[in-house]
């Protein structure tokens, strides 16, 4: 119709590419301590608003402030630190293994680290995790062996999962975190399903469910937000914003509006947004949804606002989307740093301390990766049997595999 | 023994497991209050209560990503896709998730669910009422497929389906629900109470995965059916007068290979059936498997009726729907050629 | 851990089962006219309550109130009151043919005509709908010859779907009403994509996507969202609500949000939430979020609160699940009788005026039955060719399906 | 001639497209700024604009959907999947909607799509970068499905599905992006630059669809193969000395069955060979085809070698993969039998 001017389509596009000088002024970050914290019966609809901030406890002087800080003890938050740095310094040498050939794939947590170390911590024996390939940090704060992560990484024949997975796809039972799948968030409605199993059983343990800001896109989103509200099912809902998505900013998956976790205003749940580079923030909101899903009052959506400062994976050069300084000039700061100044400032620390700290993990991740490379590496040692390939498809095999079996003669 | 259909032979599966072990839950599509459009769930609800029978929302995927999750906590989900046609939103959650999840964790997480379908024609249905996709599942390793055609084996098979530790695709064929069908649509309906199939056993049983039942044995040529096809077959046989051997697959994965073979080196010919399109359809596969297993006893080539490779009709579904004279035609053919 | 109680699971219950006593009274209905008109390139953070209440127009005593009021002229209102009329006739006489065997199967439109025919009203020449199975209104508005409808129920020679498709399943490019197809949901991301391409194009047409309640919890509906959102897709997103889905109450897709039209809170596109039942709201809601689209403003959720009077189609029978006088007692009233008390109200109808449209409409529906007979029904006279059933799967026939049809000796 | 890595191939295939018809548009994850993880879609958004090539969010089933609606206003929408491994979201987009639209609507409505996604094995990626899922799309009616093995194939095959009135699935052997790979992966790779087939014509040309191409004629017996397998087998023939028909099948649906059938009379033995799992492989239809067709010509039975059916490992990728060792001793056991 002539009194129409032509349509046209929007792409949105993200401010900076390589080449701009990033520049984060435009991102509106609340002051430490600002943003309140409601009784855990709150009425979602009371506290949407808390789907639009961002919950912070470390200010720039390192203090904690603020209604959500004081869920941790010193040495609880001792603790945090370590296990953030123990994953840093994992992630360094395994992705070095990979640049050495000893393995064929690595996913790195640079910068994300507080989100999967201090979230385990809310969580008690029992309850299960549905990762992705982006929180190893739960298995780090969790106790799992660096061994044992080591041994899978390397497709070894000590591999807990027999080489059947690509590196960092872990699985382990006792320590609540389910068996990575490469297909992205489909565990995100399987959490759901556990946590209604639990409730169906009268149980008291709730399941915790994680998806990354691109997944959220997915089907599989939004069926667990559809059954999670349905049948008030006791699990947290978690959303990792890591700003990026491979090489596809979160503009693209967030649309028009403002915040991933206004995804869960539309099904009347609890909706946070947490910075996710501040340990004791994390910790703090974890902790109140961990136990609204506790005490039977349903799942809460939290999201996660932090910066994914490394490469997608070992496949992936970043410089070609974005700017190679972009993380540098991220406003929410370094995850690890900003513990270590926190209990610095708190007398419980000191950079001395901190060296001798990174020293002696470092020594352990080296003599982790000393044991488990004498199980083997991908290409050379130890390997997984290939009769592992035809076990466990089934619980018994059929008669179909023993034939295959055997012609593939093993 | 007291007669069933299919309909109360399946809903007594579910009674029975739920009865036998609270570790089963039922749920679907108005599955709950209701209990599902075809009746199979009817009072497990108002019996086990609502958190062990459930409505759930329309999302497959939900349905049987939730039913994953469940199993992973200890559970024995039984759930109902509405009809087969609408399993597609689940199936990432069945390939990707529930067949591989054992192998991926090397068992510490495993899958044991059910997931039940009414599958295939005769029903003027048209496309989205009367599909039959399981060659969808039989070319996914970790699954195992189920297709009865009676009551009694409805019933045995789907408690062993809900016993068994891997994740079971069990397909109902709607138009035996409530009686055999041969295919002559424009005959009267005969009810699953005046037929010897329709005599359950009131308690437990299973049925083993795995096992084919020779429905009539014959010398002339062997005919691999499954589901509604069963009865086509048998049908054919008798008005063709071929001495035909009939087997019922019951289970497709795994599959009864012994027998067949056994039979087809006896016969030293074979007419496979199906309601599914021709192209890839499990055909494919037994077409595969006989000529490897019985080359030197084949007299004439191996034979299918299927269902075309077109979407299914409503209007010409009596021309879509592989009935006793086409697979008379098929078997006269195989005799002659 | 002791000191939690266990958990159970919440299974959302309709108030009502068989047997109860039908009572709507807590079910908040504001005033016609209360709700305000936002101008069309509102921002939508700022209507965000449109998502929780009902526009409506109509008051009991048949007047036109509020800001919503006007977008027709009195002829304009009779055709609507003619179109609603004609569909009413047309499912009884279709219901009727199924009953006595001339076709499979059927699905009336009753309590809801109102939904689709001031829909099409706001549409131009050229847009797409995408509908569900309920909205045969959109083409009766437009003016799709009830023969044809017929002849597709039929399933008859004349079918112009060839007898491929289950009675209902219309289609129609020349009257903008897509393919319908039987899984689900499917179709609302396709008119996404449909409206993407009009704005890659720089066209001005719009499209129009139809789900109906209980399919909302469909992955379709995330990924028309999430897409609708994300390009500003020139679209109406349009959920009818009539409250079952077939033996299953709205609260089971819904959960815990108030509404369906909250779903769209969390993608920032602007949700309303209208009277179903009132053919001048639905059409004024229509035209605004049509018009928003067209302007290039982008997406508009809108939600129906109508009520599915009939069963869910031929095959169900809601006595096993509702109390059987809950459609009488549903409290926005009947469509067609609202609006022929206002047009009497203004001074256009009455209730003469009114019965002699009713066997007028009926005289016109059986005319077009006896015509469409003629080209046959489902088990009698003319059918379309099996030919048919090979042709048309691919635009040329390729050798195996010649093949085929060779075997099937046509 | 130019010489072109298969990503180029399929890059120059889609500019011209688009190039050629502004109603070509291409989108997909991460295939719009940056150009696709594979890099098949690099510079098309610099060239073309970001409404003709963008980036989509992480919805497999969105980018289908939304492509048919698309399609079914006029334009032509080749989308990409990341991996095939990933197509399982879109399975209800593809099979219930892509593959009917233009039956169901009797031709109102079309949806000429290309679904373009990289398939296959070889790069040690595991279950979820491996998978070989053509046989779920050859068993759907109104699909047709597509595997290149080479540059010039892969770019005259893509340019002409993309014309092609009908919805493509269109499969890259991602192991053979680079260079053509028989299976040795302990030798040194060797880059397209160094093979005939690299050398593509620089501007539009099609290769129909449903024609195979005899990469090797041979008497000895026929090999059925596509995509990588197409190199492993001509190095089994290479290996083994025997004098094999190798056959690139190219288009699975249509297929080019006159072909393959011609071959099989003339040799009267016949491997079969891919990669995806065997049970219901598209290798099942093949082998009922060449039975029914060449029974009379046939000296033993067909073998195929395939995929085991279980998942796709990680460490024990070359014990998972049909190389030329397996496929030489079936070839060896055919000759025998
Ligand atoms: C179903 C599916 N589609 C596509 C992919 C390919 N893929 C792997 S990771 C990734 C990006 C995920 O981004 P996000 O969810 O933000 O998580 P992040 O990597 O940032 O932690 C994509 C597209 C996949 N693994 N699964
Ligand atoms: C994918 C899919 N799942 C299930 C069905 C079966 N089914 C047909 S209609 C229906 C109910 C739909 O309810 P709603 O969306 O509220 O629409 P209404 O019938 O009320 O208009 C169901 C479950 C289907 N057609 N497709
Ligand atoms: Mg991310
Ligand atoms: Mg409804």
């Amino acid at each position: 119709m002539s009194d129409y001017p032509p349509l046209s389509l929007h792409v949105p596009e993200p401010e900076l590419r390589p080449g701009d000088t990033p520049d984060f002024s435009n991102v509106a970050i609340p002051k430490a301590g600002s943003v309140p914290r409601p009784p855990i019966d709150v009425d979602a609809k009371d506290i949407k608003e808390l789907a639009y901030s961002i919950i912070r406890v470390l200010n720039r002087e390192g203090e904690a402030k603020g209604p959500w800080a004081g869920s941790l003890t010193a040495e609880e938050t001792l603790a945090g630190l370590r296990h953030m740095m123990t994953l840093r310094a994992f992630d360094a040498r395994m992705q070095l293994a990979q640049r050495q050939g000893k393995t064929s794939f690595y996913m790195q947590h640079t910068g994300e680290e507080a989100v999967s170390c201090a979230f385990q911590r809310a969580l008690l024996p029992g309850d299960m995790n549905f990762p992705t390939y982006r929180q190893a940090g739960l298995l780090v704060a969790s106790g799992y062996p660096l061994v044992d992560m080591m041994n899978q990484v390397f497709s070894n024949e000590a591999d807990p999962v027999k080489g059947r997975q690509l590196p960092v796809f872990y699985s382990s039972r006792e320590h609540g975190f389910f068996s990575i799948s490469g297909n992205l968030a489909t565990q995100f409605i399987q959490a759901v399903g556990w946590a209604m199993a639990s409730a169906i059983s009268n149980d008291t343990k709730i399941a915790s469910a994680w998806i990354g800001d691109g997944s959220t896109a997915e089907n599989d989103f939004h069926a667990a937000l559809v059954f999670a509200s349905t049948y008030r099912a006791p699990v947290v809902l978690n959303i990792v914003n890591n700003q990026w998505a491979i090489s596809t900013f979160q503009g693209i998956a967030r649309g028009g509006s403002g915040t991933f976790a206004a995804r869960g205003l539309g099904f009347g749940m609890p909706a946070l947004r947490v910075d996710g580079n501040d340990y004791l923030a994390v910790h703090a909101v974890a902790k109140w949804a961990v136990e609204r899903a506790r005490r039977g009052l349903g799942p809460t959506l939290v999201e996660y606002v932090t910066y994914r400062v490394g490469p997608h994976s070992t496949s992936d050069d970043p410089s070609a989307y974005r700017p190679k300084t972009e993380s540098d000039a991220w406003p929410l700061g370094d995850p690890v740093i900003r513990l270590k100044n926190h209990l610095i400032r708190l007398g419980v620390w000191s950079d001395e301390r901190h060296k001798q700290a990174e020293a002696e993990i470092q020594d352990g991740v080296v003599a982790a990766q000393k044991e488990a490379e004498k199980n083997g590496t991908l290409h050379a040692g130890g390997k997984p049997s290939v009769r592992d390939m035809f076990e466990g498809v089934y619980a018994e095999m059929p008669p179909h595999l023993r034939r295959q079996r055997q012609q593939a003669g093993v | 023994m007291p007669r069933m259909t299919m309909i109360e032979a399946i809903r007594s599966a579910m009674d029975i497991s739920m009865a036998r072990d609270e570790k089963v839950v039922v749920f679907g599509e108005d599955v709950g209050y209701f209990g599902g459009v075809f009746r199979c769930t009817a009072g497990l609800q108002q019996k086990y209560g609502k958190s062990r029978c459930f409505d759930t929302p329309i999302s497959e995927l939900g349905i049987v990503g939730a039913a994953i999750g469940m199993a992973a906590y200890g559970l024995r989900p039984c759930v109902e896709i509405q009809f087969a046609d609408y399993f597609y939103p689940a199936y990432d959650q069945i390939v990707s998730e529930a067949a591989r999840l054992r192998f991926r964790s090397a068992g510490q997480f495993t899958s044991p669910i059910v997931v039940r379908m009414p599958t295939g024609g005769g029903i003027f249905g048209a496309q989205t009422h009367s599909q039959s996709p399981e060659a969808l599942f039989t070319h996914v390793a970790g699954l195992k497929t189920i297709i009865p055609s009676n009551p009694r084996d409805a019933k045995g098979l789907l408690i062993a389906a809900i016993e068994d530790p891997d994740p079971v695709i069990f397909l109902e064929p709607k138009r035996l629900y409530n009686g055999p069908f041969d295919g002559h649509h424009d005959r009267p309906i005969m009810p699953w109470s005046k037929h010897d199939l329709g005599e359950v056993p009131d308690g437990h049983y299973t049925i083993p995965l795995g096992k084919a039942e020779i429905m009539r044995s014959g010398s002339d040529l062997t005919v691999l059916a499954y589901g509604t096809m069963t009865f086509v077959a048998l049908a054919a046989a008798e008005e063709t007068g071929i001495d035909a051997e009939v087997i019922d697959l019951r289970t497709l994965v795994p599959l009864d290979l012994e027998t067949i073979v056994a039979s087809v080196r006896k016969t030293g010919r074979c007419v496979i059936v199906h309601e599914a399109t021709l192209t890839s359809g499990f055909g494919a596969e037994l077409a595969a498997l006989v000529q490897e297993h019985c080359f030197y006893s084949l007299e004439t080539p191996i034979q299918r009726v299927t269902g075309w490779d077109t979407p299914y009709p409503h209007a010409q579904e009596w021309d879509y729907f592989p009935g006793p004279k086409r697979v008379g035609e098929a078997m006269v053919a195989v005799m002659e050629a």
